[in-house]
């Protein structure tokens, strides 16, 4: 019966009981928040804790619930099959919140146009690009034929034909942001060379532990390679030089899977482990901290 | 002569390369150029990542189903509306609430993924100290054997005074423990320099395409 | 694996190591304040703080570029005591976020965070600004901050990735004291080499417990350490018996010993 | 007090940093000829990627295998990506070696189209005699697991990226499966390496050669000693590497002396730095006796 409740209804051939159930659907979720609500104060927390709690539970019982060995559902559990429903329902509620950064942004800006902050100007460009790449994004996804500007010039960079909304859309995506993404991220070039120059100093013997082996890496990626390139991979034909482990690419191989695989999975330890503690910490609402002392 | 002024002008590659040179020029100086291409780019990121989640989330996973007659999808609607609790003082506690499930949710992930991610890592790290039977052939056999068990010998004692090195709730008195956790450290800064200079590569090739950008594909200075 | 049945022993292990961590917290709260060792990074913060107020210029903090998830609820319980001194000191502390949620939930801490300090009238809504939910945006709005509100001291905590170096020469650039910690190891390089401090690996996840000194954390740490422990007890011991059973196959040895070895070493084994 | 010579080494500014490294990359770029003088030594891994295929050349001289050539990359890494995939489609055009390409990311179908089709005007090639196009293909699990079935090759691919079915495509008509592969080239910015080696790879043990961008080179480090990897090559030094291998000079010889460049550069700084620190902190300490 409870199958058959939730079961989808055509908007089409049954309306009426379409949208009673949408009301339904609203209304009911509304009272359980009222009743919530009204609950006393005191409660909070620990209405705040069981709902935290059975929050963690499904993923946690799908875990230890025994999966099946053999059979048409093997590797699953009676539990297992919801997966992709709870990561739906999840990021559904989750995208929720779109706004709430949207709001914090678009007042910070507003505000500093309304005052004419210094460099409101910036913040007219941002409101703006804002809007253009919603409603372009949006019409690429909808009506991406749609024209946008008609053909001015027969001529010139405005090309003969029309631009329709996909245009508009790929002017401001391909053209602007990917272009922007990739210059943004090649900033990173002219950071690590200035980086690099100041960090790299024999000040300490940490610091020129970093350093000599930031430099064997470096090197044996690329020319580095000519300078032990006297000694030969090989003696003679299938004869192995015991000498070329010397080679700079061979050590530069060697830092990084002798040395950094280790050093990294001893660091793997600490952060599974504090992972572990934290969200344990959060599931039985034992956390501490700012956030997590305050009264409500 | 008018094919490359039209080149130069189409606008797509003219926002692109006008865009690059404002926020490259970012590293010489803090300029107006640079300032207003920053909030350029922050307004497209902000018009995409809402469109995205539309177009991506919203649209597939909660208008379509609900359209089409899953009418359950609309319970999700009051539940999303809590976070906006924040705004006020009254349902403030409604927005902990939901973040409380949301909480829960990412932390009862974590035996799945301690089991399954981390502790393979703990049993990759059984190497042993005895060398696997010689291959026939081999003109450097106690070479080979020799090395093989140092490097795993190396392997644990890195993993072994790492490990050392990140208690926290122990004093050092042990001056063997003293001695290991420091040594763990001086393996962490081999193992960091190692890592920086293996990025470094592919950050200076993001940057050659770009310069590839502006000169081979916007001005067409340079061949391809 | 995908479940605990694909293997119990793991997850056994698992629930045990848990079980460790929650009785420790537990014991926590009773007795003596368990013992934690030096955070040198840690230490530095008061005086980041105190430089940062002596320019006149605010203190920046980034809680990284994931959404809400453990590790950004770390970074903001971090950053609710540094804005307690900052707020003390009469200082302005800004916070960027890239996640409308974490903007919601800084909001909050620093508000608090001034309030118990007496200041609520130096927090402005508008010092927890969201910027931008994708990566490089965030750091070129990170970026652009830095240098318009010339920060004097800029505290980079929680999960980064590449962008991470823009954000930190930047800071470096217009002089302010860095304090940077992540869990995301790849990144350590470059805050060593673009920051004054660096909190490393899960020194991360005890920096709460450092910083408060709060009992439970405490005894969540003392867990934590008995659970490394036990795992490299477990590595170490699998090291043995798997050299033990490899010098006994080469030698032409069998027998009921031989048989054990093999159980050891596949006892944890996938499959 | 006047600043030595020593203090100013260790504080150069940034600025003159950026200048620099914007010129060693730019002038490789624009001058062809100086980016190809910068000499290119190509690494044993590299060595090893070219030493594959010519051997697949000489083995198999009726051109009855085909080699597959996987691309995961897209406009992101094309700095790396995109030298690699034309470097290595050149040498198998030279050596007029079937091949067919694949794409796991949908951008990947266009990019390499362009290069396939660019290099094969050049080297008369023809589509569907000497190469074919599968194009894009959203599920990679499922794909591998098709093409090292027995005979599955066939029906997991089905079409090429025109819709063809693959019968009618003469390059295809003797290719059953796992066994008529002579090689996989897989190019990519991902950690796909574990999946094509777990799932097709040990099959046969197909030659499987590696073209990541330089950060992921590292994984593949121990598959390359275990001989599961036949080759590598790293980021756009390895395209580099392999433009001077098959004797073709385009934008990836010119990237890797940029590179090369770069690289010296940084490690002049770091000398710069280091000796101005030292040799000052020296004489400092002489002052102050």
């Amino acid at each position: 019966m409870f199958h058959h409740f939730f079961a989808p209804v055509s908007p089409h051939t049954h309306t009426a009981e379409y949208v009673g159930k949408l009301l339904f659907g609203l209304v009911f979720v509304f009272a359980i928040l009222a009743v919530l609500q009204a609950a006393p104060k005191t409660w909070r927390k620990s209405i705040i804790a069981v709902f935290t709690f059975l929050g963690g539970i499904y993923y946690a019982v799908e875990f230890f619930w025994p999966a099946d060995k053999i059979g048409p559902n093997a590797g699953e559990n009676w539990l297992t099959p919801y997966q992709p429903f709870v990561a739906n329902l999840s990021a559904v509620v989750g995208s929720f919140s779109v706004g709430i950064g949207m709001i914090s942004l678009l007042q910070f800006h507003t505000r500093a146009i309304a005052r004419q902050r210094a460099g409101w100007g910036n913040s007219v460009a941002l409101i703006l690009c804002f809007a253009a790449m919603l409603t372009f994004g949006l019409l690429n996804q909808y009506a991406p034929h749609l024209t946008i500007i008609p053909p001015l010039l027969p001529f010139g960079p405005f090309a003969p034909r029309a631009q329709n909304s996909h245009d508009v859309f790929n002017f401001l995506y391909l053209g602007g942001y990917a272009n922007l993404d990739a210059a943004t991220f090649s900033l990173i070039a002219f950071y690590i060379a200035s980086a690099s120059y100041r960090a790299f100093r024999v000040r300490s013997w940490e610091s020129t532990l970093l350093m000599v082996s930031a430099l064997i890496v470096m090197l044996g990626a690329t020319f580095g390679a000519a300078i032990t390139g006297g000694i030969h991979p090989y003696l003679s034909p299938g004869v192995e030089n015991p000498w070329a482990n010397l080679r700079i690419e061979r050590l530069s191989e060697w830092l990084l899977t002798q040395i950094n695989a280790p050093a990294q999975r001893g660091i793997l330890f600490g952060i599974y482990v504090g992972g572990l503690a934290v969200s344990l910490r959060l599931w039985l609402s034992l956390e501490r901290g700012a956030y997590f002392d305050k009264e409500i | 002569m008018s094919e490359y002024l039209c080149h130069l002008f189409a606008p797509q590659l003219l926002l692109g390369a006008v865009g690059t040179i404002a926020v490259l020029s970012r590293v010489f100086k803090e300029n107006r150029l640079y300032r207003l291409f920053e909030h350029i780019f922050l307004g497209l990121a902000l018009g995409y990542g809402v469109e995205i989640t539309w177009t991506e989330v919203l649209r597939p996973q909660f208008w379509d189903p609900l359209v089409a007659g899953q009418w359950a999808w609309i319970m999700t609607v009051p539940v999303g509306l809590m976070f906006y609790g924040i705004y006020t003082r009254r349902f403030e506690w409604m927005s902990r609430l939901l973040f409380g499930v949301f909480f829960g949710l990412a932390a009862g992930t974590v035996f799945q993924d301690f089991s399954g991610g981390f502790m393979p890592q703990v049993i990759k790290s059984y190497k042993p100290l005895v060398p696997p039977p010689p291959t026939p052939g081999d003109h450097f056999l106690t070479l080979h054997a020799v090395s093989f068990v140092l490097n795993n010998l190396l392997f644990m004692t890195i993993l072994f005074c790492v490990v050392l090195y990140f208690l926290f709730a122990f004093e050092q008195r042990n001056r063997f423990i003293q001695g290991s956790a420091r040594t763990g450290r001086w393996f962490l800064m081999l193992a960091f320099g190692a890592i920086f200079g293996s990025t470094i590569m592919t950050r200076m090739a993001l940057l050659i395409d770009r310069m590839y950008f502006l000169f081979v594909e916007w001005l067409r200075w340079a061949k391809p | 694996m995908q479940h605990a049945s694909d293997q119990w022993h793991v997850a056994i292990l698992v629930v045990l190591l848990s079980l460790i961590i929650v009785v420790r917290i537990l014991l926590g709260r009773h007795g003596a304040a368990p013992f934690i060792r030096r955070i040198a990074g840690l230490n530095a913060i008061d005086e980041a703080v105190g430089r940062a107020t002596e320019m006149g210029r605010p203190v920046v903090m980034v809680p990284g570029i994931s959404g809400l998830d453990i590790v950004t609820l770390q970074a903001l319980s971090i950053f609710s005591y540094v804005a307690r001194n900052v707020a003390r000191f009469g200082n302005r502390t800004i916070v960027p976020t890239i996640d409308g949620l974490t903007t919601g939930v800084a909001q909050e801490t620093l508000r608090d965070a001034y309030a118990d300090s007496g200041r609520p009238d130096l927090f402005h809504e508008d010092d927890v600004r969201y910027l931008t939910d994708q990566q490089f945006p965030f750091a070129l709005g990170v970026a652009g901050l830095l240098t318009r509100e010339r920060a004097a001291a800029s505290f980079l905590f929680g999960t980064f990735a590449a962008e991470a170096l823009i954000m930190a020469e930047v800071g470096q650039e217009v002089g302010a004291v860095q304090i940077a910690g992540t869990p995301s190891t790849t990144q350590i390089p470059f805050f060593i080499a673009a920051c004054d401090y660096v909190i490393i690996g899960d020194e991360y996840y005890a920096a709460t417990a450092y910083i408060s000194r709060d009992r439970t954390l405490l005894g969540s740490i003392v867990g934590q350490d008995y659970c490394k422990l036990i795992l490299l007890a477990v590595a170490l011991l699998g090291c043995v018996a798997f050299t033990w059973y490899q010098w006994l196959t080469q030698h032409h040895h069998a027998g009921p010993l031989i048989e054990h070895l093999k159980y050891i070493v596949n006892y944890f084994k996938p499959g | 007090m006047e600043t030595s010579l020593w203090q100013r080494m260790q504080t150069i500014d940034r600025r003159v940093i950026y200048a620099l490294l914007l010129l060693v990359i730019i002038v490789p770029i624009l001058v062809p000829s100086l980016g190809g003088a910068v000499p290119i030594i190509p690494s044993q891994q590299s060595l090893d990627f070219y030493n594959t295929i010519e051997g697949l050349a000489k083995s198999d001289p009726e051109r009855k295998k085909l080699v597959i050539v996987d691309g995961w990359w897209a406009a992101g890494t094309r700095g790396e990506n995109q030298w690699q995939e034309q470097a290595i489609l050149t040498h198998l055009m030279q050596r007029r070696i079937h091949f067919a390409t694949l794409s796991f990311d949908p951008q990947n179908k266009t990019l390499t189209q362009n290069i396939a089709q660019n290099l094969a005007a050049k080297y008369h090639y023809v589509y569907g005699q000497d190469y074919v196009l599968w194009g894009y293909r959203p599920q990679f699990v499922p794909t591998l697991k098709g093409i090292s079935s027995p005979n599955g090759l066939q029906e997991a691919i089905k079409t090429d990226q025109n819709g063809t079915p693959l019968g009618q495509i003469p390059v295809m008509k003797d290719i059953k499966d796992l066994k008529d592969i002579g090689a996989i080239i897989e190019i990519t910015p991902t950690g796909s390496l574990g999946t094509w080696i777990g799932l097709v790879q040990g099959k046969y043990n197909t030659p499987l050669l590696y073209a990541p961008t330089a950060v992921m080179a590292p994984d593949a480090y121990p598959f390359l000693d275990s001989g599961q990897v036949s080759g590598l090559l790293t980021g756009v030094k390895g395209a580099g590497d392999y433009e001077q291998l098959t004797g073709t000079h385009t934008f990836g010889t010119r990237a890797t002396g940029a590179l090369s460049l770069v690289y010296a550069l940084i490690i002049v700084f770091v000398i710069l730095g280091n000796v101005g620190y030292h040799v000052g902190r020296a004489a400092a300490r002489r002052e102050g006796q």
